[in-house]
């Protein structure tokens, strides 16, 4: 079992990697078709994971890694707790703005509303930011891409004066005072 | 045209779609084709069905229900899809069971039927694919045939097949023993698998669809023809989802499989939840029953397994769909206190 | 270290022009004079003139002690070679005979490298004879669980063209047992898993090959009969191709028509073992050239025999 | 008891109107109108069979165990008076024919007029500030009908509130009267002219209310957790996996193992009578792991439809049946609080 770390390759120029981890491995593929072919200027690099740790045999040929983006799809209790047992794999490090939530799903009128919380939970406790993605519309999936490429430019230093951990302090999820009673 | 003969026909001419009605009638062959041709099948099914009746009378002024009840057969043999078929086995078979052939079956079949149950009407027909059709309109001493509920056998010659459509559990020893004897086989019982498609639960029976097994050549895989990625795009788990779709394409066969449309499992297994002393001690079986429904059972069990919301390998319990040929399973503990597990047919 | 021609520059010079070797030792001083400098050439010059030198040639002699070196090396070498040689040609012959696990020389290590060339070889020669077996109409042996299941496949060919492939996965956990397989189910595979099994895996393969081979003969020919010989019709017939009814036509309009009957009891054959022939007219299977035709299709392939009836005027 | 025409106005006047709710929204930053201020709750009251008999007239309670209900939210009703339920049964039918001789909305067979009739259902709400519950019958006359034949009920509903966060109704402005759940029955256009109806009269907005797997858990659990005291003769559950075509995994447990599962994840110290969240979670992985180990599949990758016992059933869609009368109070408390969770604030 290997974690994965952030500062274990030497980074490229002008080169940004992002990785997907989604356990439905449906949203992943459509947000990294638009994310590659939306940025022209930097090679954007995007992999695709089920869940995390990652294969050993494919450490050499990985890059290094920019930004880790889990997917979560709120209709599906098994993509919440796929999420919640890849973190472990995770190497703190990438906590500093390297980490992003995203959740789709969460339109659907019979969705359940405590798992949004507990997702929200989870992204506060953990100080990262919690997109919110609409997967079924082409526009829905290019605004999340494009959302995301901006994060990963920042997370990847190629936007000056803005750091991953900057933004990610001022993007964080936070939890309205009353819910956060709940959480310790 | 008597009462009964009457009723059938127009059941018949009810229950076929009119598009299709024309073509039923010209196979059937009692209405000559010309006169059909002036028959209009836009009309009401009740006009219709006065039509046809007239045009029968016409032209044989002897129409008898054996006439009527070819008609209903011509009609079922092309749309068999109409209800519950069940399968059944024959087994034990005699030494000289391979002889058996179609003439010798149908007599047999007839006097064994007849010697068990005296009001009873049977029509064989034997359809272009191997395949002997048998009609029973079941009776009794006081009534005379039904022929408004009739019951379909399908047999193919020289297999220990049986496909069984509406059969009361009243007549269903009278028929398995008629069979068991113009078959030349020792026993008959069911064999636990049923669905709506004939066609289906027969291939997938007679196994005459496609089923994956290694091979050592790289298989022309039709996932594998995908639209070719952006190489900028890397899929870090590649590999098992290959594993995954090899595993699902073996246990639940790849391309244009039989459709199934139920699976139903009678757990009566211990307990086996994690984390829970007070059930896991428990003597007693966890009672339950399972029942997975699809259009298409198996491609929904392959895309299940593949798109990995199942873990591989495949359990044994749902890979002995295929492997077993059955959709219905009873699973008790191999027993007492022993955590494997093992298939025990349903009496 | 130096090797031979360097440390005797004229040494190999020498052997070329066999026995000049004096001729050419002006040019040999001339030699030493460039490479070893002019004082030591003229010390060696002085030397030479008080007669501080000895009469034979030293220059020659340590050529002699050298050669000498070389001849034993060589030996040396030899020998090692045969040894190896004869540690091969023993390997090789333990290799052949199937005991090439010593667990012995694995523990020392000894004779690795050859060990592998060898093993090596004798894989690639196995593959090789796999593949032409499998290209004369072999199995296909595949492991899918390594030492517990593995694949067979059985090609069936006819008349020269490669037909369906079955397959049967097996498991060798405890007895030898068939796990799943595509063979049809009319088929009398339990019989064959009975008879042959679990002692005897060949021999439960090549039955089992004959058995498919005959059914696709037996389709096959089903198939040409439907195809090639239009005035025939074929009234029955069932899975496993065992029974074929045919209506065949007398090539005259008035000619009745006969029912011919074949009946294969044998399924590891592609030929009739019974042949019945009806008519309206009952005489007409008594007739001489039905008696000859009764022959002729228990011989050959049925849609051969028709053939051969229509030429001769049996059938339409 | 007291009659509602005296109590409601009295209570509506006593009420603390100290938070508006354009102040609660305000608080809430965050949502995007699925999250309320009202906090999910983790645990409930168990339920304890009653005889509603008792309570309420029997003949009323056949009328809502009997149907599948489909389920909506409704925003609280602007000026509606349990005490002119007359004049909206006039008023309804009145629109009913309206909108049939337009021909758009109103075509059902061949009836020729409907009547409308408005009842209170008295007892089923548990507090004071629970509204009573409005029943909603529209009956017709077959054209081709007998004089003396009775008329066909076509189309029953009703609106109702029972246990309602007391945080929610005092945040109330005056003249809104909250009865959350809207249940109806019957022909989906009729359906349709009576919501329209009621948005104009009362200035309220309709909408559909899904039942999410929490929801559905927390039936699940409560009905097993009956069935020493009532046989629930069985527990279904059906799951969809997202597969192409998609799989239905329908579970039957056996009652009384379903029951022991549920005993045993009770924890000790909540034996005063409520129900944790926990425990139900409990429970419902002890169910889906007993799966799991035999079939190796996922159920949480897939959604949970429909959970069913002999006590009722209840869909994700949103259709709810109640076969048992004893345990009202529990499905309709979970069912208002679903409503006001849905309801965009």
């Amino acid at each position: 079992m290997s974690t994965l770390k952030p500062f274990s390759k030497i980074p490229e120029l002008n080169s940004a990697n992002v990785l997907l981890v989604e356990n439905e491995e449906q949203f992943q593929k459509k947000l990294a078709d638009v994310i590659v072919n939306a940025e022209k200027d930097v090679s954007v690099g995007v992999r695709l994971a089920r869940r995390l740790p990652l294969p050993v045999e494919n450490e050499e040929t990985r890059p290094c890694i920019d930004l880790v983006v889990f997917i979560i799809n709120l209709s599906f209790e098994r993509s919440f707790q796929s999420v919640e047992l890849s973190l472990k794999y995770v190497d703190p490090g990438f906590f500093l703005g390297k980490v992003c939530f995203l959740v789709t799903g969460a339109r659907c009128w019979s969705v359940s509303s405590d798992r949004l919380q507990s997702v929200r939970k989870l992204a506060t406790s953990l100080r990262c930011p919690l997109l919110y993605a609409e997967d079924q519309t082409v526009e829905g999936v290019n605004t999340a891409a494009a959302r995301l490429l901006r994060v990963l430019k920042v997370t990847a230093g190629l936007t000056p004066w803005a750091t991953g951990l900057s933004l990610s302090t001022l993007t964080r999820c936070t939890l309205s005072s009353d819910l956060e009673g709940d959480f310790d | 045209m008597d009462e009964t003969t009457r009723t059938v026909l127009q059941r018949v001419v009810r229950k076929v779609p009119a598009t299709r009605l024309r073509e039923v009638l010209r196979t059937w062959g009692r209405v000559p084709a010309r006169q059909l041709d002036l028959l209009d099948f836009s009309t009401s099914k009740f006009v219709l069905f006065e039509d046809v009746r007239s045009l029968c009378e016409v032209n044989s002024n002897r129409l008898t229900l054996k006439h009527v009840c070819e008609l209903e057969m011509i009609y079922f043999i092309g749309n068999p899809a109409q209800g519950v078929w069940r399968a059944c086995h024959l087994t034990e078979p005699d030494d000289d069971v391979m002889t058996v052939e179609l003439r010798q079956f149908k007599e047999q079949f007839k006097a064994r039927l007849t010697e068990l149950i005296s009001n009873v009407s049977v029509k064989i027909k034997k359809h272009d694919d191997e395949a002997v059709w048998i009609r029973i309109a079941w009776g009794d001493h006081f009534h005379r045939p039904n022929q408004l509920k009739p019951t379909y056998v399908v047999h193919h010659l020289q297999t220990p097949y049986v496909f069984v459509y509406n059969l009361s559990t009243k007549h269903k020893p009278l028929l398995y023993q008629a069979l068991v004897l113009a078959t030349r086989h020792g026993s008959m019982k069911d064999s636990h698998l049923s669905g709506k498609s004939l066609t289906s639960i027969r291939d997938f029976l007679m196994r005459s669809y496609q089923q994956a097994f290694p091979t050592k050549y790289a298989r022309p895989l039709q996932e594998k023809n995908t639209a070719p990625t952006n190489p900028n795009i890397e899929k870090e788990h590649a590999e098992q989802e290959e594993k995954r779709l090899q595993l699902a394409c073996e246990a639940f066969g790849e391309g244009n499989v039989p459709r199934l449309e139920t699976a139903t499992y009678k757990l009566e297994t211990r307990y086996r939840g994690s984390g829970n002393e007070t059930l896991n001690n428990r003597e007693e079986p966890f009672r339950a029953l399972i029942k997975f429904s699809s259009a298409n059972l198996l491609v929904s069990l392959n895309h299940c397994v593949s798109a990995g919301m199942a873990e591989t390998p495949v359990t044994p319990l749902l890979s002995s769909i295929t492997q077993k040929g059955k959709n219905y399973f009873v699973i008790t503990d191999k027993g007492s206190g022993n955590s494997s597990q093992s298939m025990v047919q349903k009496k | 270290m130096m090797t031979l021609s360097e440390r005797f520059p004229g040494f190999v010079r020498g052997v070329s022009t066999g026995g000049s070797i004096s001729i050419s030792r002006p040019g040999r001083d001339m030699d030493a004079a460039r490479t070893q400098g002019v004082f030591s050439h003229l010390h060696l010059l002085e030397r030479g003139a008080l007669g501080l030198i000895p009469q034979e040639d030293p220059a020659q002699n340590d050529r002699v002690d050298d050669l000498k070196a070389v001849i034993h090396t060589l030996r040396a070498r030899r020998d090692e070679l045969r040894v190896q040689a004869d540690r091969t040609r023993e390997l090789r012959h333990s290799i052949d005979k199937g005991d090439f696990l010593d667990e012995e020389d694995y523990r020392t290590g000894e004779n690795s490298e050859i060990r592998a060339a060898l093993l090596t070889a004798k894989q690639t020669e196995l593959k090789k004879l796999l593949k032409a077996h499998h290209l004369i109409g072999g199995y296909d042996l595949i492991e899918t669980q390594p030492g517990k299941r593995f694949c067979v496949s059985l090609h069936t060919a006819y008349e020269g063209t490669y037909c369906t492939t079955y397959h049967l996965e097996l498991d060798l956990t405890r007895t030898v047992q068939v796990v799943r397989h595509d063979v049809p189910p009319s088929m009398p595979l339990d019989t064959l898993v009975q008879q042959n099994l679990q002692t005897n895996l060949p021999a439960f393969l090549h039955s089992l090959s004959l058995h498919l081979n005959a059914l696709t003969s037996r389709q096959q020919q089903i198939v040409l009969v439907k195809d090639q010989i239009k005035s025939v019709d074929v009234l029955e017939s069932n899975q496993l191709c065992s029974v074929l009814v045919l209506l065949c036509r007398g090539p005259k309009q008035q000619d009745p028509e006969t029912l011919v009957t074949l009946l294969y009891r044998d399924l590891t054959s592609e030929l009739p073992t019974q042949v019945t022939v009806e008519s309206e007219d009952d005489a007409l299977p008594n007739s001489p050239q039905w008696k000859k035709s009764k022959t002729l299709l228990l011989d050959q392939p049925v849609h051969k025999a028709l053939e051969i009836m229509n030429k001769t005027g049996v059938i339409a | 008891m007291e009659s509602p025409v005296t109590r409601l106005p009295t209570r509506r006047r006593t009420k603390s109107y100290g938070r508006s709710c354009f102040e609660a929204s305000s608080r809430f930053a965050y949502t995007s109108g699925q999250l309320t201020i009202l906090r999910i709750p983790t645990t409930r009251e168990a339920p304890r069979a009653r005889n509603i008999a008792e309570r309420v007239d029997p003949e009323q309670v056949t009328l809502l165990i009997k149907n599948e209900w489909k389920l909506s939210y409704v925003t609280p009703l602007y000026r509606f008076r349990h005490t002119h339920l007359k004049k909206y049964s006039k008023h309804l039918s009145a629109f009913i024919a309206a909108e049939k001789q337009q021909g758009t909305a109103v075509e059902v067979g061949l009836e020729t007029g409907y009547r409308v009739t408005f009842s209170t259902v008295l007892g089923i709400a548990e507090t004071d500030e629970d509204a009573e519950t409005v029943f909603i019958q529209i009956q017709s006359k077959p054209m081709f009908a007998a004089t003396g034949d009775a008329l066909k009920v076509v189309w029953s509903g009703w609106l109702t509130c029972v246990n309602g966060s007391p945080e929610y109704l005092h945040s109330l402005l005056p003249d809104f009267v909250s009865l959350p759940l809207f249940c109806s029955s019957g022909p989906e256009n009729i359906t349709v002219v009576v919501k329209s109806w009621f948005e104009k009269m009362f200035d309220c907005r309709f909408g559909s209310l899904g039942l999410d797997s929490t929801s559905l858990q927390w039936l699940c659990a409560l009905w097993t957790g009956c069935h020493p005291d009532n046989n629930i003769r069985y527990l279904r559950l059906l799951w969809t996996l997202p597969t192409q075509p998609p799989l239905d995994v329908s579970y039957t447990v056996n009652p009384q193992d379903a029951w022991e599962l549920w005993n045993s994840v009770r924890q000790e110290d909540s034996v005063d009578g409520t129900v944790g969240i926990d425990e139900v979670k409990h429970f419902m992985a002890g169910l889906e792991s007993h799966f799991f180990r035999h079939f190796k599949i996922y159920l949480s990758s897939g959604t949970l439809r429909k959970v069913s016992t002999a006590l009722g059933s209840a869909q994700q869609d949103g259709k709810v049946k109640i076969l048992c009368s004893d345990y009202l109070a529990t499905v309709l408390t979970l069912l208002t609080e679903c409503a006001i969770l849905k309801m965009p604030i």
